[in-house]
């Protein structure tokens, strides 16, 4: 498209490849620590976080809510890894692509389909929408949607955790468009410094909107947290076990050696940025090359040829889940709106404080 | 005369000053090979080359600091950003040194450049991505700043701020992107500081800019129907602002009433206000009354969205207010 | 009461809160070792230790932002800002996430994090270092805002900042760090959105917050030698402000002069003078008339910075002005 | 001071250390490309650089002045071999502790010491002050007090040079404190993927204010561009002739392939930060050591020992260049202060713009 090369700025013509995935692992789900059992949960929220997406896609194009809808769609293997590795009081905290991550950690298909719909039974009360799901009980942190501005934060959640030594670590998600942001490196250095146990992992599915990874940053991102000294290294986003054998060991040496740790996930979105963004930067080759490793379709074929599960078994699991979600839409339809009064409500703690007119 | 969308009348004022000078350069997130996050820069990529027109990463610091460097040095950057609220975490790079190094330096240099994309809210988009700067930027000084409420003005707007040789904060809105109007096919531009008054009337001066003119000009439609005839003044340039125009329309109306997207607390509004009470305390018939957004964040739900923006029964309200018909 | 200087009255605050709450931390550019650039952190390493007193890197961004994480996971840290006008590279921390975080999680979490450091001018130190913050962040929901001008009031005001489960900004300036005041030795508070009548008078309010009260002071001292008893309030918080106060005292004087050391254009004064003629109009018997330093960045040169920064004759001419003597 | 150390965030009692600069060169003047003729003009210039700083201290001790005041004694080697190494028309732009370069540069000391007073006659009319030196007709572009705002500036200054194909190349300075910006992450990767010819410069003084570098600062500094895949290297800012070595060649392949380079200069001032400053987080005998290199002394020994100017000729310039000092305070307080006027002039390029009230 751009004129001759030496005649940019940006670099042109770069685009993102699946050859740059570290290989998947081949080791057994029990070598890496889990049992038969373990796995078909994992299927059934990897599958719900799709199947929620893909019904929100729908309800968003027939004019049921408003605002930005970004799917997660494709990146499901790391939310579902993550969650696994973790304690359930660990600390999570990511961008606004982050209907996936609620839903790995528990947040309910309804709160979350309410969320979209902005009603007041949503995760967020409905005051935050799609970008910015938030449920603190079960310590997930947001939903933030100014790239990068969330980085600071997930170091300050793991600041109070080893302040309060309560043995907690935090996780702090981001695209690759993030890694641009001054806000990680201001960060990385303090966390380094602080010896914060937090892992920052950075979700590189090779565009930060319509821009390639190669085109918006220079060099490979997991060594951004080099100069820092801090630890580092590649996963494998398509594939749950991949990323389980990735994580789990940071994730117990953050926690015994309160250091921080940067991992670069190599993962894809299957989506568009968002809800109108017509990818002309990709083709579709390279989306079906993707496509032909799908992580849910990789962990049910897995099971299966582990025989851990029929695919009858499976089949009633993707029926239950599809159940699971309609209903979801349904709840989110009949639930009430916020009530006017809630305009001025959240903002302060302080109950009276009066508002400027 | 043609029809242009506002947008296209930007791209427009973009293209047509980039064809004549070629120090001026465009530099953004997604404003070449995407062709723009909301089309503004359509095509300007293939017809200018990545040379002139830039994609940036996501760095509103570095890239709006990178264009003050090469501003000082002889380029004429556009910097774009995706929304101003983007803009927050390069705002040091405005405020400080677009702002103050052509004085710090005792006027050795200057700083043509112009900050510009969509500014306030835009539909549900939570809290962090629907605030209105126009009142931040224009406390400071050193810069301009211009919002424009129509493709007419915004072509006449952006031309001057892009031959101005000082720094232009131009604000845009992505729901009025798509706004369309009849403009001049020949060369024009329109000068800061200088309103217009875009419906005249006896009864009551409306002060709105931006999106808000809209608000406005629905709300002058339905006050007309009841027999009240609003003047309204779109002042077009926030910094320097049309005092002057505001205050003899007040002589004849001797009430107002602003309408703005800002937050309240020392927003425009307050500053417009304020200065009507001084100048011209003694037409005034009533208080000058103002409709902004609440002294709250935006929030998603609609219903409280809805809520928060200001709309054309506010304005009503507010005008039955000076009016006295309250 | 004990004559303490401004400084160790904000020292004691912190102190004080941070023996009965040991999730208190103060986070800051050379407040541990080096005992605080401007001495208000002396001694506190000592006590607390480097857990609590915490030395950081030169990252406005990254600080504030861990300051927030940290806040929402169960701490109240107190960031030092060397001066605020070096946290405009971390304002995106403050005006999006301190500011916004709460509402947008419908109100899950909370943010008792409290900004804290010198604000606006001190002496000759160029353009970059010497603006007044406080319109700006009092413009944006979400925040608590406040700006001391005596140590009384900075102690008693600080302790509520720190004790308040929502983000503060609490301004303060180098130049008053050595001002003195008896202050109680026992303990109390001052409420926020609670102004005081500093000086009783019945021809002109002035309203003068932080380090303008006392050009305001000294105005009203010579303005009293010559017949004009004018009352002064320190509305001491920006946000809330209490306009019931200023707004009791022109129903008594029929005419106000707001003094800022904001930039004028939608600034404090703005607002102030905006709200009593709306809500005031007709107690007015003059407009409402603003001393603030001009819309202009700060100059080095001594003779030109004196005359950038509002002065006591400012405030004379301007009572005048409003008293129609002039 | 502190408590106990697992009891703190940031690292203490970390101090700077002379063992951390690398060897001086061994290389003769000539071996650099310096004539013999050469090196008195620098050790003229560097010795300017000095005096005025030690004039204007006590000028500004006696109250004559105001504002913040912050030396560059001890640095001068940087500022000298920077002059020397660039063509008169690259682009030199730096923090606040800036009287050294301009100097260096060729600014007069008559408009430095104006500006120290805030005089109409100073390089900046008065109006920047000791942080704000400009000098734009000898392309030295500031003087700029908010630490690291100025990084991208450096880099926009080199992006104008690549678009015009003027051939010339921009130099970035700042010190050990600004590295913590992201300022420098943003503009670092923008230089790197757009190929900007700019040398950025970071003069490790070792202290940022009171803070140690190793309290600030995890990791190496040079290294903090590796991650962008940007060159770099660490010179030995105590001494002028390994700065021309660094230098050099650094701002020649710069200049050849238009593309960055970070250089860690390791340096030390040997006054306090400004002139408030109690100097209790380093030992006498820390300055005590790199006093005792002293690059002025240094180059003078250089000079006497290879014989190139003598004792004598050497204290014939001193006293010159003690009168040039005099001269210029003398002519600074001569000189008018700005008029009322020109409060607001210099705001807007536009000449009627109506300033609001
Ligand atoms: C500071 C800031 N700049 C720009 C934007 C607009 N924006 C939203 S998402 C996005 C792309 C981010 O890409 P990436 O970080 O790779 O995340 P992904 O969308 O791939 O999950 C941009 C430019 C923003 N929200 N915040
Ligand atoms: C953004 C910002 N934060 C804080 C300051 C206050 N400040 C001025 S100089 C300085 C120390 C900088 O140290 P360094 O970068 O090492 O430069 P040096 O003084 O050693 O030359 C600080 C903290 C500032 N000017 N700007
Ligand atoms: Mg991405
Ligand atoms: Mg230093």
């Amino acid at each position: 498209m751009a004129k001759k090369a030496d005649e940019t700025f940006t670099p042109t013509g770069k685009v993102y490849k699946s050859t740059t995935l570290p290989k998947p692992t081949r080791k057994k789900h029990t070598t890496l620590g889990l049992k038969d059992e373990d796995l078909m949960p994992v299927f059934r929220n990897m599958y719900l976080q799709r199947r929620f997406e893909e019904r929100a896609a729908q309800m968003y194009q027939k004019g049921k809510f408003g605002g930005f809808l970004h799917l997660y769609i494709g990146q499901e293997a790391v939310s579902a890894s993550t969650v696994h590795v973790l304690n359930d009081d660990d600390d999570i905290i990511s961008a606004y692509r982050v209907h996936g991550l609620a839903l790995a950690r528990g947040t309910s298909p309804n709160a979350c389909m309410a969320e979209l719909y902005g009603k007041k039974t949503g995760c967020s009360k409905g005051k935050g929408g799609s970008m910015h799901f938030f449920d603190v009980e079960r310590h997930f942190w947001g939903g933030h949607a100014i790239v990068g501005a969330h980085i600071p934060l997930g170091a300050g959640l793991a600041m109070a955790n080893k302040y309060k030594k309560n043995g907690r670590i935090a996780i702090c998600f981001f695209g690759d468009g993030a890694v641009d942001q001054g806000s990680l490196n201001e960060t990385f250095n303090m966390a380094q410094l602080w010896k914060l146990p937090v892992v920052f992992v950075v979700e590189n599915n090779g565009y930060s909107m319509g821009t390639s990874v190669e085109r918006h940053s220079a060099g490979q991102l997991h060594k951004r947290g080099e100069a820092y000294g801090m630890k580092n290294g590649v996963a494998n986003g398509m594939d749950f076990l991949s990323m389980v054998e990735s994580l789990k060991d940071v994730v117990e040496e953050v926690r015994e050696t309160s250091e921080p740790y940067f991992m670069e996930v190599k993962t894809y979105r299957y989506r568009g940025h968002s809800m109108s963004d017509p990818q002309n930067y990709r083709t579709k080759d390279e989306l079906e090359e993707f496509r032909s490793f799908d992580p849910i379709e990789r962990l049910k074929d897995y099971i299966l040829k582990e025989k851990i599960q029929t695919q009858k078994e499976i089949d009633e699991v993707i029926e239950e889940v599809d159940q699971e979600v309609l209903d979801a839409i349904d709840f989110a339809e009949k639930s009430d709106a916020p009530d006017d009064h809630e305009l001025f409500e959240d903002i302060y703690v302080q109950e009276d404080f009066p508002f400027h007119k | 005369m043609s029809e242009k969308q506002f947008r296209e009348a930007i791209r427009e004022a973009m293209v047509e000053e980039m064809r004549k000078d070629d120090t001026i350069i465009l530099m953004g997130e997604e404003v070449a090979e995407y062709n723009g996050a909301y089309k503004v820069s359509q095509n300007m990529l293939d017809e200018f080359g990545g040379k002139r027109v830039i994609d940036t990463p996501i760095s509103e610091l570095g890239f709006s600091g990178i264009g003050v460097g090469a501003a000082m040095n002889g380029l004429r950057p556009i910097i774009e950003f995706m929304t101003f609220n983007f803009a927050v975490v390069g705002m040091d790079q405005i405020i400080n040194n677009a702002a103050k190094i052509r004085y710090m330096s005792g006027g050795q240099l200057k700083i043509p450049i112009v900050f510009r994309g969509p500014n306030a809210s835009a539909g549900q988009l939570g809290a962090t991505h629907s605030v209105a700067f126009e009142s931040l930027y224009a406390h400071i000084p050193g810069l301009k700043v211009v919002y424009a409420s129509e493709p007419y003005d915004a072509k006449g707007l952006l031309k001057t701020a892009i031959r101005d040789d000082d720094p232009v904060i131009f604000l845009e809105s992505e729901q009025m992107y798509g706004l369309k109007q009849e403009i001049p096919d020949e060369e024009y531009t329109i000068p800061f500081g200088k309103g217009k008054i875009k419906r005249e009337g006896d009864d009551v001066t409306i002060v709105a800019h931006g999106k808000m003119y809209h608000v406005a000009k629905k709300a002058a439609e339905e006050l007309a129907k009841d027999g009240v005839e609003a003047e309204i003044i779109d002042p077009r340039s926030m910094k320097p602002f049309d005092f002057e125009m505001v205050i003899e329309s007040i002589k004849k109306t001797n009430r107002c009433v602003i309408v703005d997207e800002s937050h309240p607390f020392a927003g425009m509004a307050a500053e417009i206000g304020f200065i009507i009470q001084r100048d011209a305390f003694d037409y005034l018939d009533a208080p000058v009354q103002r409709v902004t957004v609440p002294d709250a964040p935006a929030p998603f739900a609609k219903n409280l969205f809805d809520l928060w923006l200001p709309d054309a029964k506010q304005v009503i309200d507010a005008v039955n207010t000076v009016t006295y018909r309250n």
